[in-house]
Parts: structure tokens; sequence; C-alpha cells
């Protein structure tokens, strides 16, 4: 298949994080007021942004998600007053580490959404979709899992050499 | 009353590992009253074909330092799992990938390129006809080999089963020994096994916990290399005094030898118990007390850390989530 | 049109009228900054590139420190008068006049020079007030403080590849 | 300086030493293109000042300040530094043309300062004092600071865009009373004097006349141009509203060079137009008598009301 | 409810350990499903919600991606809550006490309000007395009444209230606690005079020979003794003495005495050594209302005030118009003397700026056009308005405008530029005489430049946040915004609440208000303080994060993360606690900890791994899984 034909088709899979308080409720907004957007992202709740751990964006990304993004209130308008700073912050540095395993900045988005933002919502899904279409598929090779070579049950120690 | 066999392995890695374990001085009088040494090639001369000669399961504890780099390591590594009944991930190369995992940020044929090229950057290189090592070649004499560089660096635990893990780089003399003593009081019947599994000779808790250093509230302004500071306060947390510590993200055990000189820790102990990738964990907590909060002005303390996957994941890049640049996974094996 | 100056910040205008009511020479400005922004807005395009005020303005900032929104008003200033230059609207040909008087000398010599420039502008655009100007010049003479001469900088090539390039760039940019 | 503002590179020379300010011209340094040049050609007047800035940040030997002594000169070698710092797409603009001359510049790689900003906040006025042989008692100035030093002020340099007052208490370390006068960083007409004579008459005529209410005996400026504007405009002035007024005005290094004991005519006293010498001459040897320091009084009926503090 | 019954069935018929409802928003339906799994006997936290519903049936229209997606959606659900741990609600009491900071008119009614219901308040007042700043105004807009009028009696009230603690010249030190159970720490300034003694008679007040200017009450245009009374209608009926323009102290405990000699009462109320004192007092909820300080109109040397003598701001007018205040209710100017004959009026000073304070003080044009008001009313001079846009959006305020409008009063739109004392030319100065202000402004509506001569300026100086308002904030784990004013919880729907349970806000710590707002705030404060204490117990969701003490290394990177303080270290074991009624759930620490020692209930990682986990568990990977 060649990579044009490959964009044309590829459907990327990308996991989103919302906060509790903003970006999930405009993704709600978002249903409530059936505005239409690509099927490509699986959110996923947690309270807020500053929740966001990186290990849970390598975590998809090495489990085969194409893309992540990560959604929180505006700045200055957190939930918690101040946590989305540190989504941010986190972003900024997870990006230029990201740079150096050769994921290109695209499939990781920070995005803002008040929860009166759905169509804002489902513009900004749609832009990544797009991008990360571009891209191609990110198919991160899975962790090698050992089976087998090994003892069928370890003896106790003590009985060994007596 | 034959004694239980004892051996240990020196893939990808530097031997010091086998230092730390000669480091441990008269205790390992010990080890040879309670084991026969069965293979050691730092230590005594014993050919492959010995071991593979040998019944399976019929060494009781093997002590596996370095990482997966060439099929000779890793033909080694599943020879040594049939043949033992305890393989322990000895040190950080064997359990995480350690300094040579580093090299999985780049591909193959840079690698080469880099180390052999005629012009190469690396300036201990010369090689006019720009030679390159080849998995077999001709002489006279017949045909020599050598056992082809893999694509990436894998750590044992993701070639076969691994029982137990001694992390460190190397592992500390101290936490050698008592690894040590516990094997040989399971031996005398003394005690249990622990569960598989577990990391043995290090703590529970991540290295601050034994730093000497008095510790504050944490707001980083900007990130240093050591040679950019003035002269350090003895007694204050390295990273207040702006320099990259990996000691909140590593594993206890070390006594945090390295901080209490210092130095700010580099991470061999690998990550905190439970935790999945230490580099993630390193990343998002220097992120979470950078003082800013405009992008701008973030990037402006975070590029005083010029090289993130190297400072996050020095050691444990081969063990972590990613395990490697994109393009370096996408080699052929 | 009102996109053209670089981060002006002029959609935040809230016409209170800080910059008309500051500037040093507004009672004599046809539009206050406050009204051409208004104009601006308004798509005035002519009215706004024939208006004296940006040829008025003697670059002290005033209005830029005191604007409550933090306008830059000044460089928007800066940007009208290239814009009329370019479109050739001037309220008055002689208030360009001196810009591009200053800048030909700029560009011969990589100076200024006060008594060609002086000289020059007043010729092609003020005659009459030449001859009253003549002592001021006849003094600074006299102490020393002009040069009959213009003096011409070593790099000159150097400065003329650079300002070329320049130009070549900013025409791109439009 | 070498020209029109001969008076001031004269008196710095003779001061720098007491003030052990080193300096060095930029060599072959290009006009400014003052406040003309960016309004024919934005990109190219960021370059003219580039141009500046690559050359002083070559030739800059164990030092990254570059100073001016001119507002105009100040101001645009600031505000390219600071707009090319700010943005990165004006920064590669101007250093792709800069680099048709084979150079380059690197915003933040040098800062720049005003003469009047390094004197005040880095040599200090405890250290000017110290220099101090001949000191101004007696003499009322009045501190004119300009527009474009003080404006837009891109580092924050100084203590107001309004009513500074570093001059003032530089002034004040030289002995001389510095009066308080409302003007201090209004327009002294800028290119108005040239392009539209009438209005800067009349804002010149504002700080001459507004100086002299205020009881200076004369009027210290920072910058050339506005020397230029105050001193040999006002003789202009004059003729143009038929009056006389004589306040003269001289730059702020020159009344350090008199109070360094600098001869007058080595500080180039002399060459200004309105003749500073009966001025000059009321300098007293011995200090005035303070006035009583302010006392609170004790209010009575149909007293003023108390005068709030500056602070 | 069918759907529900079904479920409640299946759990008993099934003995079902776990439920994922695929169905709608949890916003909408997760409290009615948690109820369904508590009524059978299910511990509510081990039910999840799919959203499959706004998230995947009314967006998308390609239906077999939509219902792909669907079943990644319960997947991950699925996977999820295959991970939830039972939790229990975090159940609270209140303390019926409850504290109220700040003694201005919103501090006084949220207090009056909770003491008639009959519960127990602490009113805390940094000042010698309570009154706060409307106790300085003379009159009130729109309708004029008097201030000291209507507030006077409040105050009294509040000082008499059997269940009103007052506590004046003291400041809140140190909270400890949350919601329901907080301890407090308040610090008892010394007043040098016996509270329990002094009978307020004045005669120390009186004999002391200091008078100096009042710069607090009087606005710095009136003068006070060193001992004296914070206002004539203070709240208690105690003097104060200042111990920085005391003789006595100035002088080494030396000289004077006077107020001492002459004290009548026995034993004598003047205590020389008295020392600061604290008390600490137990109480369930916290009403802030601490109030504003007024903008230093200084920050703006343009418009001279400091410099200029006849530049006068606001507060400095209102008490001038007051018939107890310095000039005894005549409008002069700083001479004491003259009454001006233009005066102008400059409204938006330090509001609307973003080189000052970019919002809008809200009360200042009702102010100044009541200035304008009372100045024409008692000098008739020229009053002039200079405003950017006039706002007079409170009942009857638009009719007061139409007022003044009504009394002559000039009215200029423009921002003004400048206020010099140096006239442009000598025609100018001539036409308008010696000590004359020009106010310099573009009339944007004559679209022109306009110099106006005036005698008089009055400054509107806006209102700004308390100056220690982060400190303030920092102590009661509340947030100020980039303003510098309190973050209320919500800013529509929960304006009184705050993030942390259990602090409340009203009047103007929460950002400018006029006087019916702040005491509309002080009521609703009071209403839901009561509710609290009528509740008895509060329940809290249990989304928390805690400590695994053996892992926490006591690093402290996450000490500074918390806005809630819900964070502490204990110095003495090394390690962190996080306080699990102060915190709010949000999970930063949890995701900052380098360690994996903070463990965040209801959103824990092995919750998050295992819904990633079930989200990708239909991508096709083109490496698959390589086995060894």
């Amino acid at each position: 298949m060649s990579a044009l034909d490959n964009t044309n088709t590829f459907e990327p899979v990308i996991i989103g994080f919302t906060c509790n308080w903003c970006s999930y409720r405009a993704a709600d907004l978002a249903g409530t007021s059936r505005i239409k957007y690509p099927p490509n992202v699986r959110l996923i709740r947690v309270m807020c942004s500053g929740r966001i751990d990186p290990t849970f964006v390598l975590k998809a990304l090495s489990d085969g998600a194409d893309g992540v993004m990560i959604a929180g209130c505006h700045p200055g308008e957190c939930h918690y007053l101040e946590q989305n700073y540190k989504a941010l912050r986190r972003h900024r540095l997870l990006q230029k580490t990201l740079a150096q395993f050769g994921i290109e900045p695209a499939r990781v988005r920070l995005t803002w959404a008040s929860a009166a933002e759905g169509a804002l919502f489902a513009q900004e899904i749609a832009t990544m979709v797009d991008e990360v279409k571009q891209l191609g598929p990110l198919n991160w090779p899975a962790r090698p899992v050992p089976v087998g070579s090994v003892p069928a049950e370890i003896p106790v120690l003590s009985e060994v050499g007596a | 009353m034959s004694k239980p066999k004892f051996a240990m392995y020196w893939a990808a890695a530097c031997g010091g590992c086998e230092i730390a374990v000669l480091n441990i001085d008269e205790k390992v009088l010990d080890l040879d009253a309670n084991f026969e040494v069965a293979f050691w090639p730092a230590a005594m001369d014993v050919k492959y074909k010995d071991v593979e000669a040998m019944e399976d399961a019929s060494i009781l504890v093997t002590l596996f330092n370095g990482s997966i780099r060439t099929d000779e390591n890793e033909h080694m590594a599943r020879l040594l799992r049939r043949k033992s009944r305890i393989l322990v991930a000895f040190g950080s190369c064997a359990n995480e990938g350690c300094i040579p995992g580093l090299a999985n940020l780049s591909s193959r044929e840079s690698l080469f390129e880099r180390v052999y090229q005629a012009n190469a950057t690396s300036p201990s290189t010369e090689n006019p006809n720009n030679l390159r090592p080849q998995a077999s070649s001709q002489v006279p004499e017949g045909t020599l080999t050598l056992p082809p560089l893999q694509a990436v660096i894998r750590t044992l635990d993701q070639v076969v089963e691994v029982d137990y893990h001694v992390p460190g780089c190397p592992p500390e003399s101290r936490q050698i020994a008592a690894v040590l003593d516990a094997l040989i009081a399971v031996v005398k019947g003394e005690a249990e096994l622990p569960p598989k599994g577990a990391v043995l000779g290090a703590g529970n808790s991540t290295v601050c916990d034994e730093c000497a250093r008095k510790r504050d509230v944490k707001q980083i302004g900007k990130i240093s290399r050591i040679q950019e500071l003035p002269p350090l306060a003895t007694d204050v947390c390295l990273l207040e005094q702006g320099l990259m510590c990996a000691g909140p993200a590593t594993r206890s055990g070390c006594d945090s030898r390295c901080p209490n000189v210092g130095a700010p820790c580099i991470g061999c102990y690998g990550a905190a118990p439970g935790v999945l990738d230490q580099g993630a964990r390193l990343m998002t907590a220097i992120a979470s007390v950078v003082d800013a909060n405009e992008p701008d002005a973030i990037d402006r303390v975070l590029d005083g850390i010029p090289d993130p996957a190297g400072s996050f994941y020095r050691f444990s890049l081969a063990h972590s989530l990613l395990r490697a640049n994109r393009a370096a996974l996408a080699e052929k094996p | 049109m009102s996109a053209t100056p670089g981060d002006n910040r002029l959609n935040l205008c809230i016409q209170c009228g800080s910059c008309g009511g500051s500037c040093p020479s507004g009672a004599e400005m046809d539009h206050t900054p406050r009204r051409l922004f208004a104009l601006i807005r308004a798509d005035a395009r002519e009215a706004v590139l024939r208006s004296n005020a940006p040829w008025y303005c003697v670059s002290c900032y005033y209005c830029t420190v005191r604007c409550p929104q933090e306008i830059h008003i000044t460089d928007v200033m800066y940007t009208l008068k290239s814009m009329a230059i370019k479109a050739g609207l001037f309220h008055d040909a002689a208030l360009p006049g001196f810009s591009e008087t200053f800048v030909d000398y700029v560009e011969k010599y990589g100076r200024s020079f006060e008594l060609g420039l002086a000289t020059r502008f007043n010729l092609r655009h003020h005659p009459l007030s030449l001859a009253g100007m003549a002592p001021l010049g006849l003094g600074m003479l006299k102490r020393g403080r002009m040069d009959l001469t213009p003096h011409r900088i070593d790099g000159m090539a150097q400065l003329t590849a650079i300002l070329d390039k320049a130009k070549a760039l900013e025409g791109g940019l439009q | 300086m070498q020209r029109n503002a001969r008076p001031y590179l004269d008196s710095l020379l003779a001061i720098r030493e007491d003030i052990d300010l080193e300096l060095q011209e930029i060599e072959d340094w290009n006009c400014c293109g003052a406040t003309e040049y960016m309004s024919v050609h934005r990109v190219a007047a960021h370059a003219l000042v580039g141009r500046n800035l690559a050359l002083a940040r070559d030739q800059a030997r164990d030092t990254d300040l570059l100073t001016a002594g001119c507002s105009a000169c100040y101001l645009n070698l600031a505000k390219t530094d600071a707009q090319m710092r700010e943005d990165a797409g004006l920064k590669d603009t101007v250093n792709q043309a800069l680099a048709a001359g084979g150079l380059e510049y690197e915003p933040g790689a040098m800062k720049v300062r005003h003469l009047l900003d390094l004197v005040c906040h880095d040599i200090g006025y405890d250290a000017v004092k110290a220099r101090v042989v001949k000191p101004l008692h007696g003499l009322k100035v009045a501190a004119y600071y300009g527009c474009q030093v003080v404006r837009p002020d891109y580092d924050s340099r100084w203590d107001s865009h309004e009513h500074p007052t570093a001059m003032d208490k530089l002034l004040a370390a030289l002995g001389a009373e510095p009066v308080e006068w409302s003007l201090k960083t209004q327009c002294c007409g800028g290119h108005m004097s040239v392009i539209g004579p009438d209005v800067a008459f009349g804002l010149i005529r504002r700080l001459i006349h507004g100086a002299q209410e205020a009881g200076a005996d004369l009027v210290v400026t920072l910058c050339p141009m506005c020397q230029l504007n105050l001193d040999a405009y006002q003789v202009e002035m004059n003729k143009h509203f038929h009056t006389d007024y004589q306040v003269p005005v001289l730059y702020f290094t020159q009344l350090m060079g008199l109070a360094f004991g600098k001869k007058p005519k080595d500080l180039g006293i002399g060459k200004e137009f309105v003749d500073a010498a009966p001025a000059l001459a009321k300098i007293q040897a011995e200090a005035p008598k303070v006035a009583e320091a302010k006392r609170k009084r004790r209010p009575k009926p149909g007293d003023a009301l108390p005068m709030p503090g500056m602070e | 409810m069918a759907g529900q019954e079904l479920i409640e069935q299946d759990i008993h018929e099934q003995q079902l350990t776990r439920v994922v409802v695929a169905a709608c928003s949890p916003h909408l339906h997760e409290k009615t499903f948690r109820g369904v799994c508590e009524r059978s006997g299910m511990n509510p936290y081990l039910s999840e919600m799919a959203s499959i519903r706004e998230h995947v049936a009314w967006v998308h229209t390609d239906k077999v991606a939509a219902t792909a997606k669907a079943k990644a959606i319960v997947s991950g659900t699925v996977e999820r809550v295959l991970k939830n741990d039972p939790l229990e609600a975090i159940r609270v009491p209140i303390d019926a006490q409850t504290l109220v900071v700040g003694g201005g008119i919103a501090g006084i009614q949220a207090a009056l309000e909770v003491a008639e219901a009959g519960y127990d308040v602490y009113l805390i007042e940094r000042e010698a007395s309570l009154g706060g700043h409307m106790a300085q105004f003379d009159k009130t807009f729109p309708t004029l009444d008097c201030a000291a009028c209507i507030l006077t009696p409040k105050m009294a009230s509040a000082g008499a209230h059997p269940k009103v603690h007052l506590f004046t010249w003291s400041e809140v030190e140190k909270v400890e606690g949350f919601v329901g159970n907080y301890t407090v720490t308040v610090k008892k300034k010394p007043r040098y005079v016996d509270e329990d003694i002094c009978t307020g008679c004045g005669i120390c007040v009186e004999k002391c020979p200091v008078l100096v200017v009042d710069d607090k009450f009087e606005a710095g245009i009136g003068y006070r003794k060193a001992i004296y009374w914070p206002f004539a209608q203070a709240v208690p009926n105690l003097p104060v003495l200042d111990t920085e323009t005391c003789t006595y102290y100035i002088g080494g405990k030396g000289g004077c005495r006077a107020c001492e000699k002459f004290c009548p009462t026995v034993p004598n109320s003047i205590k020389f050594d008295q020392k600061e004192e604290r008390v600490t007092l137990k109480v369930g909820n916290i009403i802030l209302a601490t109030g504003w300080d007024l903008f230093n109109a200084r920050r703006i040397p343009q418009y001279g005030y400091g410099r200029l003598a006849n530049v006068f701001t606001n507060l400095e007018l209102e008490r001038m118009c007051n018939a107890a205040g310095p000039t005894g209710g005549k409008v002069v100017l700083r001479d004491g003397q003259t009454a001006p004959k233009r005066v102008g009026i400059v409204h938006c000073v330090g509001s609307r700026d973003r080189n000052y304070n970019r919002h809008c003080s809200a009360i200042c044009c009702m102010q100044s056009l009541k200035t304008a008001h009372l100045v024409k009313e008692r000098t008739g001079a020229e009053v002039y308005n200079f405003y950017i846009d006039i706002r007079t959006p409170g009942k009857e305020y638009d009719e007061f405008y139409q007022r003044v409008l009504d009394d002559g009063v000039h009215f200029v739109r423009g921002k003004v530029a400048e206020i010099s004392d140096i006239p442009f030319d000598p025609a100018e100065a001539s036409r308008n005489g010696a000590g004359t202000l020009y106010i310099q402004v573009e009339d944007t509506l004559a679209g022109m430049q306009r110099r106006i001569p005036v005698d008089m300026v009055v400054l509107a100086a806006g209102l700004e946040p308390r100056r220690d308002s982060s400190e303030v904030g920092k102590t009661f784990g509340i947030a100020c915004s980039s303003n510098g004013w309190f973050i209320e919880k919500h800013a529509k729907m929960d304006p009184i609440a705050t993030m942390t349970e259990g602090v409340f806000v009203a009047g103007c710590a929460g950002g400018p208000k006029d006087i019916p707002a702040s005491v509309s705030q002080g009521s609703a404060a009071a209403a839901r303080v009561l509710n609290y204490i009528r509740q008895g117990e509060l329940a809290l969701e249990p989304v928390r994060a805690s400590v695994l003490e053996e892992r926490c290394s006591g690093c402290r990177i996450c000490n500074g993360l918390c806005p809630f303080n819900a964070i502490s270290f204990i110095e003495e074991r090394k390690v962190t606690e996080i306080n699990a009624a102060l915190c709010q759930g949000c999970g930063t620490c949890v995701a900052a900890c380098p360690a994996g020692a903070i463990q965040g209930t209801g959103f824990s990682n092995e919750q998050l791994f295992a819904q990633i986990e079930g989200l990708l568990r239909d991508v096709n990977r083109s490496h698959e899984p390589e086995v060894v």
C-alpha cells in the first residue's frame, strides 16, 4: 500500500483525556447540541487536567494509539484554580522528550475548552484527527512478552543439594 | 554433599557489576564456601559448550548482568535461563538497559556511522578505509564470525523470564553482600525465598529518603548544569539549587551516595516500586515545579535540560514504555 | 487594513482618547489617533492615509505608555506612514518628504547629514523658510556643531546589501 | 556626537576617567534612522539598527553593555533588540538581511543602556558624589529627560515614564538643586522643528517658560536632539513669539565635569546658543543653608489641609 | 423506571460485584445509578457510566465507526470498573460557631444574620472599630442618605449582640483544619487601653498633646491624637494608643503619660505594658469579608496626586463633604479656606487600565456623580466629569445620573491624559490665573484636544484587592484571581462559596461592589453557613489523594502544588501528608509524585491504565507482540 493510499484509508485512534469540569462537559455539550465530529477520539475523564500523568500518554501511545489529546479548562479558569498550568508545563516537557523518540508534536495535542465550547471542542477534535491522518499510523511495536523456557516450578532452595 | 551451582554472566555491559561483586571482600569466600562456581567467565575459564552440556535447571542461581545487544547475548540469555533455576537480572543493564540502552535513541546505521565512519565526529575514530565489522568474513584460515548487532537493546526480562532483580549501576557492594547472605540463608534452610519478581538489594522508597540534604517546597526557575553554577551549598537539596537530580524518582538503596557528595543522582537504581516508567515520573515531577505559567517562560526554564530523553531515561530507556526511538524500533531485528 | 501593522492590538481600542489627549501635536492633527483607529475600523482607508496625524507624531510615546489597552500606538503611526507612502496618499507632500530625504542620506552615506537634510528638505518643500533658518545653520557651523560635507561610512557596500535585502524581504512580506 | 553634539562628547571624554567608564566607539557605525526610517521601511529600519548591534557585539570585549547618549539612538537600539527578542519572525528576517552583509545578531546579546542610566544606576550616586570637588551649590537646575529615554522603556530601566528622578538625584549629588517641575518628560518638539516649526515652537516655549517659572537657572538634558531643539531653536522661538527667553541648556555630563573641577572650555561650555555663563556664575563656594527640615505643624482652625506625601 | 429496577434485580440475582451503565454522560445520571447500586447493597463507587450517547450516538454519522467507538468506550469502562475500590463518602461534623473576618458592612451583615439565627459568631476586625470603608463615606448614592445614619445602628447591634463576639484591632494569624472543624488563631494587638475597665469617657484623648495626620479614617486630610478614637461612633467605644507617635514611647518610655495621669477609672485604664495576645477559636465555617484598598493615585504621576496640592482623591472628598470631617463639610482647596470655582472629577483612575488594574471598579461612576452633585450643591462651582463610559446599572442609578445632568454638571467623554499646573502658553496663563490646574483630555465626542482649567481635581481612584490578599488567601486556603480578588466557586452560580469547603466570601473581597450588593452577599454567606450548621454534618465526595508513607521519601515535589493547602510536610518523619477534608481530589499531586507514593482514590493509576488498555483493545498493530 503506498503512502498516499494510506492517508486516504487510515483512521487514527486517539485517546483523549478530559477534565471533569470543562472539557468533558464541552464534549457533553457537543453531544446535546448534535455537533458532528469524527469518531476517532476516545475520551477518558479525569477530575482535572492536572491529574494527567505523562505515563498515561506514553502508555496510550505504546499501547497502539496514534495520538493523544489532553484537554482542560482555559488557563485562569481551572476548577482547581491553577492546576491546568501544571498540565501545560508537563505537556511542554513531554513534547520535547517525545521529539527524541521520533513522535511528532501533532500527535500529542494540548487544548483548552470551557464547558460552553462544545463546538470548539468538536472542531479541535476534527483538526487533530486531520493532522494525525496526515502523519499516518504510529503503530508503536508492542513490548516483547517473554514466555516459556522457564523450569515449570522453582524448587524450594533448601531441598537443593541436600 | 554437593554444593549448589552458581553462575555469573556478563552480556552487553561494562564489567562494573563484576567488579562490584569482587568488592564485597572476604564475603566472596562465603560464596565459595556455599556454592560451586559453575560458570563465571570473568573469574574462570569455562566454555559455552560446557554450559550447553549441563543438565537443564542444574545451576541453582545465575547472576546475569548486561543487556541484550547481540545475537550472542540473546543466545546466552536463553541458554542460562534453561540451565538455571533462579535467574537474577543483576545490575542496571540487565534490568533496564542502563547507559548502553541510550543507543536505542539512534538507529543501528547511525551508530555504525558514528563509530566507524572515517570522518565520523567521534574523535577517537581512525578508520581511513571505512571498514565495518561483518557478521562473517573469510580469512585464509577459514571463516571468522562476529555476533550480529540487534536493532535495539533489550533488557533481560524482555527476552526471558526473570526471577529476581538486583538494581544499580553497579549494585552497591553492601547490597550484594546482603543478597548473597539471604541466598545462603535460603540454601541453609534458614529462610524462605522472596516472592518471584521481587527486587532485592534495594529500598522501597526513593533516593531522597536517604539523602541528608535539607529539602523545601520546590519552585524551579532555572535548570543548569553543575559546571554552570557557583559552588553549591552542601546541605540543601540539589534540585532546589537548580540541578537536574533524579533522586526523587529513583529507587532507594544506594545510601544516596552521589547527592551526599554533591553530585546529582542520575537514576541508576531505576524506578521506585510500582512505577511503570521512571522517566515519565521524573518528567512530571520536574515539570510540575517549574516556576512559570506562560508557554515561553516554561520553555525558557525547560531549555535548561538540553537532552530530556537522555536525562530522564539515562538508565531506564530500554525498559521504558516507549523503549526506543521510532526509527530504531522500525528496523528489522 | 487594520491587520497590516504587526501585533498592534488595535482591536482592543475602547476609544477613550487618552492618546489624543496626550499628544503634544494633537491639537494640530486633523484626526486624533483615537479617531484614526475608529476610521480604520470603519474601513475609511483614504481618510486614514490622507491624515496628517501620523506625520505629526513626534514619537514621544506618551500615547503608548498611557494607553489603558496597551496598544502600540506609536508603532501603528509608523506603519500608517509607510502605507501612505506606498499608496501615494498624502495630506501634504512635505510631510513624507522629510522622512524620505532623511532616509536618502542614510542610504547614501550611512549617516544623517543635518545641513544637507535641512537645506534639501526646505528647498524642496518650504523654499521661503530657508532664508529664515539660515542663521541657525550658520550658528551651528560657527560653533563647530555641523559638518559642511556628509560623512560616508566605510561599510557602505555592506550596509547597502543589508538594506536591499531587508527591503526585498519586506516587499515579500506584503 | 562628533559634530552637532560636540560639547556632549567633549564633556563625556573629560569625565570618563573620574567615573571609571571605559568607552569604545562602535567602529563604522551607521545612523540609526532616528524616527524617520521606521516610517518608510520597517524591516530595513530594524536591519539598519541591527547592523550597529551586530558590529557592537563583534567588537565588544569583556562586556555586553552598549550605551548611547542620544535618545533616538538609544531607543532604536533598545527597540530593535526588544522586538527581535519578542518576535521570532522579525528576528529571522532581520538576520536574513544582516546575512547579506555577512553579519548576524542574537537579540539580547547586547544590553542597551542609556548613558544616564549607566551613570546613575551602575556607577551610582555615591561614586559620583565622591568625585565632586567643586559642588554646584546655589545652581538651580531643571532636569529634562525628554521622551524616548524613559518611554516606552522596553526593559524597565527607569522608575517612571512620566516623572523619573534619576537625573534629579544625580544633579543633587553634584551639589546642584533640582527644581520640581511638571514638564520633565514633555516633548521638545522632536522632528516637528523641521517639518512643523509652529508646533515645535509652542512646545519649546512651554518647556523653557516652565523651567524659568520653576526657578531653574538652566535646563539639563541627556540627548543631542533635545539640546538642539531647546537651545538652538530657543533663539528661533524667541524670534517667532517676540520673546526673550535666555534659559541655557547643558548636558548632564557638562555639569558633572564642572563639579569634578574640569575647565569649562574642555567641557564644550561656550558652544551653546544661549550663553550659560551668567547662570554658571551663580555657583557658590559654600553650600547654601539647607531649608529647615519640614516639621509637622500643629494645625490651627482654618489652617491648610495636610498635603499627601509622595509615598 | 424499568431500567433501574432491572439493574437492581440483576445485582441481586447474579450477585454482581461491578456495574457499568453504557448510556448517557455521567454528569447526568452517575448519581442515579450509584443510588441504584447503593439500594441493592452494593458499594455505589463500584459502578461506572460509559457515555455512548453524548460522546457517540449524537455526534457521529458513520454507524460502523461509531459502533466500534462505543464498544471501545464500554471496554475501557469495564476494565476500569474492575479496578474500582469500594469507597465511603467522607462525613464531617459541622461546628456551629462561625468566624467572620472583616467588620465592614458585609461582615457586619453576615455576623448579625448568623447571630440572629441563634449561633455564636466571632467577628474579627483589623482596625480598632467596626465600620470599614462605609463609615468614611458621607452620603450614599443614589438616595443621598447619610452613611453614618444607616451604618451606625448596624454597628451598634453587632457590638451589643450577645451572640456576636467582637475582636477589633485583631487579625487572623493561622487557620488549621477543614470544613466543620477549623481551629483559628487570632492575634489581638495591644490597644494599651484596658477594654474591661475603660468607660470611653475620652478624657485621655482630650488631654493628649500630640496631634498627627490621620491617614486612615480621615484619608490624610484630618488630624488625630496619639491616643485616639478611630472615629466618633466607633464600636467598641474605646480609644487606641499609637506607639509610633506617642511621646512616651518615642522618648524611650520617659515623658508625658498625660493620658494615664488624667484617666478617671480605678484601676487605671491606660496600660502602657499591654502585650499582644493570641486567642484560639473553634469554628465550623468562615466568612471572609475583608474588603478592598483604595488605588494609590500616586502611581499615575501624570495626574499629579501628591505633587499638585489641589489634586484630591475621592476618599479625601468623602471626608471633606462629611459634616463631622476635617473641614466640617466644607469643600475647600488644600489651603483649607478657598472654595473652588471649577472642579474636575476624573473617572477610572487606576481602573479599566492594563497598566494598573483591568477591572472596572463598579462604584466610581456613581460615586463621582454623587461627588459632582455634592460639590455643585455646596460650592456652586462648575463641575466637569471626565469619563470613558458612565455605568449606572443599579436601581435608581441612572435616574441619579439624569438628576446630575440636570444640575448642570459638565460631562466630557475622554480619559484624562494629564493634569498640569503649567499653562501651555502665556495667553492661557493670563486667561486662567495663577494656581489653575489644566486637565488635558481629548473630548472624544467633539473630536478635539481640550485643556480645561480647574481649581480642584478629584480623582476617582478605584477599588483594589487588599494588598495582603494573596497571603490572606493562603492562610484560609483559597486563591486569588490574576487581578488579586478572591476566586469564588462559580462566578455566576456560586459567587459566595469558594473552592475550599466551609470558607465563603462576601462583599468586595471577591471584587468591587456597591453597598446593596455587599449587604446582600453578607446575608447570602450567612444563609450558606446556617444551612451547613442545620445539617450538622457534611458528606464529601471520596475522590481524594493519599500518601503511602513507606514510599514517600519527603522529596517535597508535591508540597507546593496544592492550592487548597491540603498537603503538609511532617518534619519529624520527613514525609508528606494529605488532609482528606481539604483535598479536592484534582489529582495533580498524584500525577506529580516522582516516587508513585501518592494514590488517588476514584481515579487511581490502576484504573486509568486499565481504561487505556480497554479503550485500545481493538487496535490492530502491525507488530504483534513479540513472543519469545
